[in-house]
């Protein structure tokens, strides 16, 4: 059992929120009475973004509220999709008057309380669109794409919406250039070592001291296959591959590139991915117009890294290219 | 032998129900374990608990209301796909049941045939996909052929088909949920939520046996 | 011993550096030779700063290279200073004619090669000024300040001097800056569970289960005491006290905060510890005028987290307050 | 007996004290383990294997360009606090050893005196803070004591008193480096530091015997 420095299990969700929002200066409060955030300075007529999740990712969700991020973040329990009254209470406080824009990760969970919630909203008279980000390769075929989950794609894709959801005037037009983002986003990762739910204290799966788990989920979801460890470029350059082929990228695209810690990975590790995934977009003639490294999507201290990639065009490169602020990522 | 339930024991039964839901929630999660995050009896607990607060704080004018209330409570304290999908069914049943000030076998086959759905109109799952489905949707077809006997003889025999069904879903490789991933993994355990849905119909059919 | 995404563990810094440089797209280049770095455009004139230290810390200290931070970085192996050769290469890289600063943390080995180096640089015609990094107020007691160690209070020192060094025209005045930034800043931290070398694949040390050190330092050096694991809430009470003890903060202070991750310790739990920081500020009426939390100093995968103070005055509020870009710190 | 050691002779006498210290890096990296971060034996392998490669391939023109060429390599492959202090000996004894064609008993004086006073002047470490200075120092005491007798009389001496310098830092609570912090609890275990310079100078002492 991994020592967490927490308190009462059942309160990490609410003190979180707390510590965040005090992270903000003012900038972002609670939705009264359930666990959801808002940014406090939301213009009228704007399309409001809320974004949303299970908890234990964090920066993901919540995190990535922000100046040209989302608006508001709707929280599930630890690893549980919230419920459609707090996705509901996390709409309508967000929401101004000019319809209000759903990104999440494509799960089951998510996908039924979101769409509730939904239901609820347009009873309202609140437009809500929705965009699932289903960016992991591994978890199943090309053909079956909507059964993918999503994973560090998330950030590329909450990125651009926020950016787009700042300056767009419609809900359709977020809604076509935050799809486009989720069209062309893909995502890869492999696990070391399981983290442990801080709520129970049981770590998430067993891995032996020499395995690895290609394409392990952010909460434990089996891959496509248990391996021996090999040494990094080996494992990159076989991740790399699957990825390239996946959305295909081509010569001559030109890309963004995020390395993600699961948790325990360190920095270290994640620039020594980075210079390998390099040199074999140089190979392959596919420019990268920004890389960010860090920890954005994890699972607890899980050991393990995603790569994401994301194919611009010149609309998204705009959007991706905005400045922006929030506790997970911040562009100049 | 009992035909109907009153209101206030249709009340006294979902109390029961949630008080044995808390106890097996260890079980629950164990299920989970195997095949999916290992958080369905949690959650299960958590909902039932929160439903029993409101059948213990609230006004019901009819069955349809305590079984919306049930519903309700459900949706909103567990989250997850378990939420959405147990708090469909008692919603949906509950709405249905808006008129009804007793609980009989009429009102058992509304509540499973309009839950069964709205359950699948939510979550999309068909049976043999290994979900809750495959124990509610022969527990409502049970309740179907059982038609208008009273309530204590059709709640044992549509319980006792939810086990059916549940154990039925050992030989089922998932298609939907967490599990899904899991592929032929999945062979061999039960799914968590057809286990509930026996359990849940199981105590609903004890607390009738104890009257 | 922990699995490493990693190849062979002698080029872990070569390969961290390349990996490095990839994600600056040709903001930053390597210097011919050796271990360190240098940004591709510093203008003629300009007061350069120079950071180093050991690598290991990832993004400390080479991801604080960046526009409006440090102009270069002298990279040691894992946990072992730089020489004076790598030292005085990256000063010579850097170096536009207006001198040079030295900012690193207070280790007898960093200190000594960067003397030496001082000393070839001044050999040389390059002034140099050295800035020791003294913050970690578990390591030595006041009066002997001189002792302390270097930690997460680094990236303040480093944020300073950085946009010191990109406004102000002489060494003096940078060196003026960036020592009333280290006089103003005080860190503590404690540690949880070790990290692994990934050179021999050892643990750093050993703590029991329900243990934890207070005031360990980043490389497994001890603190002041080892004691059972407690609830954080109550664990960051005593911490505070300790640090608004030393400088001393008090009632009116203005200060930055820093939250930072030692490896495996997540962002949850970084928000809990926030939550309760921030009440403690609040009762003692010190105001947080910016807040960070993440990963900017790690001892590999060590559980673990330190918790930085830099008491502001205009002066350095306007330094602090300089948009930034590098790995480790962006700030709009 | 050996008056003093050629130009050559002294050239092979680094490159077996080089070969030997990459032997006893484990026995150093655990002292080093006891009371600092572990590496002290890693770090002199890696500078002695960098001064060996430059005895290997350089032209020598005095004895003082062979002990610089050893100190400047030291200090260039080891960083940290001992690639900062062993540099400093060597770089400092070879400077003042630039005209000696031959390693007599006064050239050892010379790079002890001159090599623990620029040691000292970097690393402000005084006799009984329990670093190396606890084994040059009576080194550098021996070598002055036993004046002018030949270098093969006086290296085992001087080897033999810097061992019983580094036994003695066992005793002592450390007072600078990376063990200060340890304070009390570094009683008992040797300075990593000390035993090296014994190492270095046993090891030069044993060359010699083999002469
Ligand atoms: N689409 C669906 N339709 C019907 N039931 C579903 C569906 N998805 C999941 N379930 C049910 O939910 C159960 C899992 O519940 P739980 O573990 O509480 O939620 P989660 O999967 O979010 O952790 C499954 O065992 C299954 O019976
Ligand atoms: N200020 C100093 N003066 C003299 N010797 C020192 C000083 N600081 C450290 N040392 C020596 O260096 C040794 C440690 O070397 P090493 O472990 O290689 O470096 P580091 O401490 O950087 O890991 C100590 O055992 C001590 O003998
Ligand atoms: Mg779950
Ligand atoms: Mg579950
Ligand atoms: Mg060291
Ligand atoms: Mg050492």
């Amino acid at each position: 059992m991994a020592k967490k420095f927490i308190n009462d299990p059942q309160n990490i969700l609410i003190e979180t929120l707390e510590g965040l929002v005090a992270a903000y200066h003012g900038r972002m409060e609670l939705v009264e009475g359930v666990a959801a955030l808002a940014k406090t300075e939301i213009p009228d007529g704007k399309v409001a973004l809320l974004i949303g999740g299970g908890s234990g990712h964090e920066p993901l969700f919540h995190g990535f509220v922000g100046e040209n991020m989302a608006d508001g973040a709707a929280c599930g329990d630890f690893f549980t999709s919230p419920s459609p009254d707090v996705i509901l209470a996390a709409t309508k406080a967000i929401h101004r008057g000019n319809g209000v824009l759903y990104v999440y990760g494509n799960y089951a969970g998510d996908n039924m309380n979101f769409d509730i919630a939904a239901e609820l909203a347009e009873d309202q008279n609140i437009d809500v669109k929705t965009v699932r980000i289903w960016d992991d390769v591994y978890s199943a075929p090309p053909g079956e794409i909507e059964m993918r989950r999503g994973i560090s794609g998330d950030i590329f894709v909450v990125k651009v919406a926020g950016a787009a959801a700042a300056t767009l005037k419609t809900l359709d037009d977020v809604y076509r250039v935050t799809t486009k983002a989720r069209d062309n986003t893909r995502s890869i990762g492999v696990a070391a070592a399981p983290g442990t739910n801080p709520v129970t204290g049981s770590a998430f799966f067993e891995l032996a001291e020499d395995e690895i788990e290609i394409g392990m989920g952010v909460h434990g979801e089996p891959g496509v296959s248990r391996e021996k460890m090999i040494p990094v470029d080996a494992l990159v350059t076989r991740l790399m591959d699957d990825i390239l082929a996946d959305l295909p990228f081509q010569s001559g695209d030109r890309v963004c590139l995020l390395i993600n810690s699961l948790g325990s990975t360190t920095v270290t590790e994640m620039l020594i991915i980075n210079r390998r995934v390099r040199e074999i977009l140089i190979k392959r003639d596919i420019a990268v117009h920004d890389t960010q490294i860090g920890h954005f999507a994890g699972s607890q201290e899980m050991a393990g890294f995603s790569i994401s990639l994301m194919k611009l065009d010149a609309e998204l490169q705009e959007y991706y290219d905005m400045p922006c602020d929030s506790l997970g990522l911040t562009k100049q | 032998m009992i035909e109907r339930l009153s209101l206030q024991q249709t009340i006294d039964m979902f109390v029961y129900v949630a008080n044995h839901m808390e106890a097996v929630a260890a079980r629950l999660n164990e299920a989970d374990q195997a095949i999916g995050d290992g958080d369905h009896g949690e959650a299960m607990a958590r909902g039932w608990r929160s439903a029993r607060e409101a059948l213990d704080s609230g006004e019901f004018n009819s069955i349809g209301d305590v079984v919306s209330a049930v519903g309700m409570r459900m949706m909103a304290a567990m989250g997850g796909a378990s939420g959405a999908i147990f708090g469909t069914w008692f919603k949906a049943g509950g709405k249905s049941l808006a008129e009804d000030e007793t609980f009989s076998s009429e009102a058992l086959i509304i509540l499973l045939d309009h839950g069964l759905e709205a359950v699948q109109a939510r979550g999309h799952a068909n049976p043999g996909d290994k979900t809750m489905v495959d124990a509610l949707q022969p527990a409502a077809t049970a309740a179907a052929l059982a038609g208008t006997r009273p309530i204590s003889e059709v709640l044992p025999v549509v319980a006792a088909s939810a086990q059916q069904g549940a154990d039925s879903t050992r030989k089922l490789v998932a298609r939907m949920g967490r599990a899904r991933t899991l592929g032929e993994r999945s062979l061999g355990h039960p799914d968590p939520g057809a286990l509930s849905t026996h359990l849940i119909l199981q105590h609903m059919a004890d607390y009738v046996g104890t009257l």
